[in-house]
């Protein structure tokens, strides 16, 4: 049973990392990586390490997708709805750079 | 505190004082006193004919001992070391130093440098092992750039180039030195004169590579030659003169040291090239004609007096080399004497050039002539500097070529004979082009009013050449010395008299060449000066040709480019004797270079990184 | 071409560390420095937590180092991030942000202080209950953006929670000559004031661990965006 | 017993507390550093000028070795704690005016306590902490004068450097799962484990790890843009003191676990590598922070080359050429402070600093190895050695120093003539006597040295006579491991 | 290679490593660098805890489960709590430079970036761009940034 629950949990990990690599959205892959942070804390629940965990979750998940969010943030690369008037749509500015280069 | 002690003292004084007394209005009689006193020390240790005098002191660094001797060639070293240092300082002091200080450099600078090199030669030549052997050599090439370097500019440059040149050199020296204390676990020479033997011939031709390049690129051999003549020639007066005479026989010493000292000539000559037939001694042997030939063609080429003496400065050299590679008694002499003949000659000449670049601002031979009438004794200087350079009769270069030859012949090497004689032919018509550009042939306008060389200047040009010619007529002195530096290095000693040499073949006896020669030039002057018709004193510039009265300014003498024809005969043969050597190593250098740079501007280097993990991965696997 | 070359290393690297680590003991890896920790854990330091007593205890050391990281990136960002924008530009958070955060942030508050002060008993510690913490004051300023946080107080609770920490290493230096050694009796095993000083060091690293990330969070909240 | 652990904690006591003071009184704050620099100074001079004849074994918080941290302060570690103090107070921001002085400070006082502690320890993760602190440490500082180029060197070193602490944890997690402990001595005590392929390649992420601040060759692109973008006086000590430290975490390892394997022989492939690398790009350097930064990399490849050789020469080797290199380097960086411009327009500026440029000469003169300088001693001591060793890879890399030296002569001299060419608008000169005085008294420490090499050299064989020996470092810290060891041969 | 419990979790770690280390060669834009980085130190982490794993053993608490069943091994747990933070430590750092380069130089390309360092540092240095002669022929050289705002 053990051996079939990690081997999901490993599964799930391995794709959102293909993923954080893969998707041209950089907040999909900001969401991604805190995928792979959740699925490496459970992971390290099944390794009786519940303190790395708590860590990892808290830190790993919690903490970093939400520094990277403000990144992205002030960087003008994703835009919140109703962010003075001008909908937005999530288009990664790096792509159209790259159109009008 | 023994003689040599004091000597070591002394030229360490002098350096100190030119370092503090440099700029003051005595400094020149100062350091002259100084190089006095060592001379005297020298004589003092009498290390030439009595037993080898070491140093009281010996530092022993990281426990490798390093102490000083003075043997037989040693003192024969430091005696033209501190001859030509001598010399050279009476020659820049007074008048030529004045000038050179209203150009804007400072005499305390120049007097150090040359004490410093002064100080660092007779370090050098006492080295009792490798590391002080390396101590001397290194303190003797930052002294020799800082002399380069002064005059900036050009000078500078040509500095720069000798030093790359020179440094590579020392870098060879201190590989080979790694080696040798691996092998023999200690730098002294007399545990390497032990372990040479039990050395393979593949190590020995590596140390051969090594040191031999490393010494060859000081003296100027054939691939490394190319730095010597711009920056010997661009030194200031004094200092030009100091190196030719002797800056570049310390690869000389050092060679003579290594290769016949140590390795012994027989264990040259066994160590054979494989698939053909020459062995150790032919291939350094053919290295010395070539350096013979080349540069002496070259100096064929040069449009400038200093230049056209530097570039035979390296020629010469091959004489000395070719000399002592023979290997009897009569060619070792020969090639020890040549380094004697040659430096006194080397200095002589390059003194009445600066005389004459003192006096009329240029040295270019396109743009001088007929100065004999209104500079005689610088005439003189030079005419008995060329015939010994040349190596005729009256002269010392006569003595020493002569000996060289007759051992090639005798010891069964045509070729190498017919190579020194090119070489001999280039020098006679080089050196014909420099008299000839300069003092005979049409006096210019702007040269009317050019005095003598002044007194300061005269005194060493003058003895200079006195001791050409008493060294030509009664070789038996120098010869002397040749014998007990000949005893030293254990090669076999050439039997002498005053005259000259006695061997199998009958020797010669220049006394009698001498007097014979001199009789007929008395008989010929008889003929000329007596019976001839009265004779008027002509101007020179009342010249007439074809009836018509010439002015000065147009030219009726052929001057400019000199030798143009046999330059378009056999210009082609040679372009610049090997710059393409030199260009190709500073090309590889800049390739490389721009190909390490390259991975300092990859955006992204991480692949690198990756690629270095791997390696190691597999490495350790 | 680059890519392709990245791939062929990537999966050279991957065949040689599958080989070598699948050779090696996987699952029962050679226990040396963690059996005698694991057996006299519980009575030299009283906590029951071994991993909060290897933490703060057997490797105080790290830890220390650990705090100074994230004091030296919380401070390089200050000084990276430099000027502050005076007038924040982010909206207002809408009702709900403000009246979730009102109601977070006194819960946040407590479940922080408690994984801290529960933390050589129960999972969890200083650096937990750290993040916590400066989640529970980040949330308000992410409701109201305008108000912000006090950066003085906060860099004034930062230090002082470190030297309080070194305080305590030095205090056990001149008592027992070693620093950081556990003092003040270990108590019963499981109960709330047990293990000597490790609640206090994980008191300590709480509240500096909080007050940094929080400081650090705002001023990436505040710093001058690109307003493309 | 001296308290070993006070140079690492108190800066890091200092840092935490500059920056509340700071709101307080700024005097008080600027004064914080300097005072517990030299207070770690005057603790730990006197057991570096007389040595105490045991090292100083520390075990933090009085936890038996392989349980607790332990400190190992043997003479070479001091003498690298000295080195940390004393260099910290000579290139310290003396006289301040920085907006942001007081994270500044306290970056700097992190640096410190970072420096120390990696001289000083004996863990290995622990050396890992105080590595990623030496590294955050100083990205903050490189970052310190906010231009667009400070900012992308910054970013570009933190990305290999978390490139490299990755492998380097990699590594240690591979290491631990073979030995289960993370002591140094009681690794070296049966390293037989360690001498298989897992282990040789935990040692060689471990090198590829602390290789980035040890400025090895494939991860030292970051060396010219930090250092030249970055203040003189924060590559000063970057690239004279805390590669250095990188680099003595190797040679622990090397010495204590990896002495006989082919440990050593990756090591001088690497450092020929990294030679060639450094001084043929120093040839076509265009401005002076990076000429002297590329002849860093250079001299450091010449320290992996020495620590390569086998047995205490090696070791010898490699701190002489360390710590002539600290000297120098420092003291150039030191001279980059005014001179931070392209070469070109520095020509002739020896007319208006004639000091300064004598420096750089004097300097030059002992990169190079010009025989009474000690920069000769230590060539000749690394070429003895690889002449020693005898393997091809030895020659070449013999071979390999030497063609790098004519070069790094070459571009030296090409610049010293620069300095003292005729011009005659020169350009300014040092504006005040300070701005150089860290590079006058290096330079008169090294004529220092030079006048009593004997001494110097005596004193430094008896260091490292005591750092190679393994099994002197082993019953140093597990005194019982001793009596077991008696019996088996 | 059996696929027990522990094989796959090593296989889980060693992907993510690599997948992090691919994911940090090859892209050259910044912030994905930082989430690669963020990769791979999870990889790590991952693996450190597994250096620590003992087949069939409780967590390192005392008083909870049985008391004869052995325990993981402690260490290895503290030493990736150490990693993890700093890990977040570094990359908060990272994503602040970001942003200031982003605001600096308005592109967060490596390539680029290297060339504005390059020019930059020149011009700061007074050193002459490249002759054409030395620059190489190939494609045309990079069009200059509209010149932004200089800072204060």
């Amino acid at each position: 049973m053990l051996e079939t629950v990690a081997l999901i949990l490993v599964i799930l990990v391995l794709s959102a990392g293909v993923l954080v690599l893969c998707l041209q959205s950089l907040m999909g892959a900001v969401v991604a990586a805190s995928v792979v942070s959740l699925g490496v804390s459970v992971l390290f629940v099944l390794l009786r390490a519940p303190d790395v965990a708590l860590t990892e979750a808290a830190v790993g998940a919690g903490l970093s997708t939400v520094v990277l969010a403000l990144g992205l943030r002030k960087l003008g690369l994703w835009r919140i709805e109703g962010d003075r008037g001008e909908a937005h749509a999530l288009v990664p500015t790096d792509r159209r750079e790259r159109e009008d280069a | 505190m023994n003689a040599l002690d004091l000597l070591f003292l002394l030229s360490g004084a002098t350096l100190l004082c030119a370092l503090l007394f440099g700029r003051t209005r005595w400094a020149a009689p100062l350091l002259l006193l100084g190089y006095a006193a060592q001379f005297v020390a020298l004589l003092q240790t009498n290390a030439l004919f009595g037993e080898p005098i070491s140093l009281s002191w010996s530092l022993v660094v990281l426990d490798q001992p390093m102490h000083w001797r003075y043997d037989a060639l040693s003192w024969f070293f430091a005696l033209i070391t501190l001859g030509a240092g001598f010399l050279s300082t009476g020659y820049g002091s007074g008048v030529w130093m004045r000038d050179y200080e209203r150009a804007g450099h400072s005499a305390g600078v120049l007097h150090t440098a040359l004490a410093a090199n002064v100080f660092s030669m007779v370090l050098l030549v006492g080295a009792e092992d490798f590391l002080s052997l390396f101590l001397g050599w290194e303190l003797l090439n930052w002294a020799t750039f800082f002399l380069m370097a002064l005059r900036g500019g050009i000078a500078a440059r040509a500095a720069l180039r000798y030093l790359g040149y020179a440094f590579t050199g020392g870098m060879a020296i201190l590989g080979a030195m790694a080696l040798l204390y691996a092998q023999a676990g200690s730098l002294e020479f007399q545990p390497i004169r032990e372990s040479l033997p039990q050395m393979s011939d593949g190590q020995l031709w590596v140390l051969l590579a090594l040191l031999g390049s490393g010494f060859g690129i000081k003296m100027g051999l054939l691939p490394f030659h190319l730095w010597q003549a711009p920056a010997y020639a661009e030194t200031p007066g004094p200092g030009s003169a100091f190196f030719s005479a002797v800056s570049a026989r310390m690869g000389l010493y050092a060679m003579l040291v290594f290769f016949v000292g140590m390795v012994g000539l027989a264990r040259l000559v066994q160590m054979e090239i494989p698939y053909t037939f020459l062995n150790g001694r032919d291939l350094l042997a053919w290295i010395a004609v070539f350096t013979i030939i080349f540069p002496t063609y070259t100096a064929l080429q040069q449009q400038d007096a200093r230049y056209l003496l530097a570039w035979h400065g390296i020629g010469q050299g091959g004489y000395m080399v070719l000399g002592v590679l023979v290997g009897t008694a009569e060619g070792s002499a020969g090639g020890l004497l040549h380094i004697f003949n040659h430096a006194i000659t080397q200095v002589a000449l390059l003194m009445a050039v600066f005389a004459v670049l003192y006096r009329t601002g240029t040295t270019d031979l396109n743009r001088l002539g007929g100065l004999v009438a209104r500079m005689p004794l610088t005439f003189l200087t030079l005419l008995f500097g060329i015939i010994s350079l040349a190596g005729l009769p009256p002269m010392a270069g006569f003595v020493s070529k002569l000996l060289v030859y007759r051992a090639l012949l005798f010891e069964g090497m045509p070729l190498l004979f017919v190579g020194a004689i090119i070489g001999t032919l280039g020098t006679i018509l080089s050196v014909y082009k420099l008299i000839h550009n300069i003092f005979l042939g049409q006096l210019r306008l702007e040269h009317e009013s050019v005095q003598e060389a002044p007194l300061s200047m005269l005194i060493p040009m003058l003895s200079l050449s006195l001791l050409i010619f008493l060294a030509g007529y009664f070789p038996g002195p120098t010869l002397s010395w040749v014998a007990a530096v000949q005893a030293q290095l254990g090669l076999p000693v050439v039997n002498y008299h005053l005259g000259g040499v006695y061997d199998a073949h009958g020797g010669f006896n220049m006394i009698w060449i001498v007097s014979v020669l001199l009789a007929g030039f008395g008989i010929g002057a008889l003929v000329f000066f007596g019976l001839g018709g009265p004779s008027k004193r002509v101007h020179q510039l009342d010249n007439y040709a074809g009836g018509h009265f010439l002015y000065a300014e147009n030219r009726y003498q052929y001057s400019d480019h000199f030798y143009a024809g046999l330059m378009h005969l056999i210009g082609p043969w040679y372009r610049g004797s090997f710059q393409w050597l030199e260009r190709a190593l500073g090309s590889i250098v800049d390739f490389l270079a721009h190909f390490t740079n390259g991975f300092y501007g990859i955006a992204q280097p991480l692949l690198w990184s990756l690629a270095a993990v791997l390696g190691i991965a597999v490495w350790v696997f | 071409m680059r890519n392709l070359a990245a791939v062929l290393f990537i999966g050279g690297l991957g065949f040689f560390l599958f080989v070598l680590f699948f050779r090696l003991p996987l699952g029962a890896p050679p226990l040396v420095a963690g059996a005698a920790i694991l057996e006299e854990g519980g009575e030299t330091v009283g906590a029951a937590n071994l991993v909060t007593a290897v933490l703060l205890a057997y490797r105080g050391m790290d830890t220390l180092g650990e705090l100074s990281i994230l004091f030296a990136a919380a401070t390089a960002v200050g000084l990276v991030l430099g000027r502050r924008q005076l007038v924040v530009s982010d909206p207002e958070g809408g009702f709900i942000l403000r009246a979730g955060s009102d109601l977070l942030f006194p819960l946040l508050l407590v479940v922080g202080l408690y994984v801290i002060l529960h933390g050589h008993l129960t999972p969890g510690g200083g650096f937990q209950g750290g993040v916590i913490l400066a989640a529970a004051f980040f949330v308000p300023v992410l409701a109201r953006p305008r108000r912000g946080l006090d950066h003085g107080l906060l860099s004034f609770v930062e230090g002082l929670a470190g030297a309080a920490f070194i305080g305590i290493g030095l205090w056990a230096l001149f008592a027992r000559d070693a620093f950081l050694e556990p003092l003040l009796g270990k108590g019963v095993l499981g109960h709330l004031f047990s293990a000597g000083t490790l609640p206090l060091l994980s008191m300590a690293v709480g509240l500096k661990v909080g007050a940094e990330l929080a400081g650090l969070m705002t001023s990436l909240m505040e710093a001058e965006g690109r307003e493309s | 017993m001296l308290p070993l652990i006070l140079p690492v904690v108190l800066p890091l006591l200092a840092a935490f507390l500059v920056m509340p003071l700071a709101r307080m009184s700024a005097l008080i704050a600027r004064a914080l550093g300097p005072i517990v620099l030299t207070t770690s100074l005057v603790l730990l001079l006197p057991c570096c000028l007389d040595p105490p004849a045991q090292p100083l074994v520390l075990a933090i918080g009085n936890f038996a070795p392989p349980l607790g941290i332990v400190f190992y302060g043997d003479r070479l570690a001091l003498l690298f704690a000295n080195a940390v103090a004393l260099f910290f107070l000579l290139f310290w921001d003396w006289r301040g005016g920085n907006p942001q002085q007081a994270r500044q400070d306290a970056l700097m006082l992190l640096l410190a306590a970072s420096a120390t502690g990696l001289a000083l320890s004996g863990d290995l993760f622990n050396l890992y902490v105080f590595y990623e602190l030496a590294a955050v440490a100083s990205f903050g500082l490189v970052s310190l004068s906010g231009t667009g180029p400070a900012l992308v060197a910054t970013v570009r070193y933190l990305l290999v450097s978390a490139f490299g602490s990755v492998l380097a944890l990699a590594g240690i997690a591979l290491l631990y799962l073979q030995t289960g402990t993370l002591n140094l001595a009681q690794l070296g005590i049966d390293p037989e484990p360690l001498q298989g392929p897992a282990g040789l390649l935990a040692f060689g992420l471990m090198v590829i790890g602390f290789g980035v601040k040890a400025e090895l060759f494939p991860l030292n692109y970051w060396v010219p843009e930090v250092y030249a973008s970055a203040p003189a006086r924060i590559s000063a000590l970057l690239a004279g003191l805390i590669s250095k430290l990188a680099v003595l975490i190797l040679l622990r390892l090397l010495v204590l676990v990896y002495g006989d394997t082919a440990a050593p022989q990756i090591l001088l492939f690497l450092g020929i590598l990294t030679i060639f690398f450094g001084e043929f790009s120093a040839w076509r350097a265009q401005d002076f922070p990076r000429m002297i930064a590329f002849s860093s990399i250079g001299q450091l490849g010449l320290v992996f080359i020495a620590f390569s050789l086998s047995g205490s020469w090696g070791v010898l080797a490699g701190i002489a050429v360390a710590l002539h290199h600290l000297l120098v380097k420092s003291a150039l960086f030191g001279l980059a402070h005014r001179w931070s411009g392209s070469l070109q327009a520095l020509t002739g500026s020896a007319q208006r600093t004639p000091l300064a440029a004598a420096l750089f000469v004097l300097f030059a003169l002992s990169l190079i190895g010009v025989p009474p300088l000690p920069g000769f001693w230590t060539k000749i001591l690394v070429l003895a050695g690889l002449a020693q060793e005898g393997s091809a890879l030895a020659f070449t890399g013999l071979g390999a120093i030497l063609l790098v030296t004519a070069v790094e002569a070459h571009y030296l001299f090409r610049f010293a003539l620069q300095l003292y060419e005729k011009v005659e608008n020169a350009p300014a000169g040092f504006r005040s006597f300070w701005e150089f005085l860290p590079s006058l008294l290096l330079g008169a420490a090294l004529l220092a040295v030079t006048l009593r090499i004997n001494p110097v050299a005596d004193r430094l064989r008896a260091i490292t006579q005591q750092a190679a020996d393994r099994s002197f470092y082993i019953t140093q810290v597990f005194p019982q491991a001793a009596a077991h060891r008696k019996d088996q041969p | 290679m059996a696929l027990d419990f522990v094989s796959i979790l090593y296989i889980g770690a060693l992907g993510l490593l690599l997948l992090g280390t691919f994911g940090l060669v090859t892209t050259t834009h910044l912030f994905r660098l930082i989430l690669a980085l963020a990769l791979a130190e999870a990889g790590v982490n991952l693996l450190l805890i597994l250096s620590g794993y003992r087949g069939g053993a409780q967590p390192p608490i005392l008083g909870f489960g049985p008391q004869d069943m052995p325990m993981v091994d402690p260490i290895p747990q503290a030493l990736v709590l150490t990693a993890i933070v700093i890990g977040v430590g570094v990359q908060a750092l990272a994503v602040a430079a970001a942003v200031r380069i982003y605001r600096r130089y308005g592109t967060l390309d490596l390539v680029a970036l290297k060339a504005h360092l390059e020019g930059d540092l020149a011009r700061k240095q007074g050193i002459a761009p490249p002759k054409s002669a030395e620059k190489p022929a190939g494609e045309r050289p990079l069009s200059p940034v509209p010149p932004r705002p200089q800072e204060p």
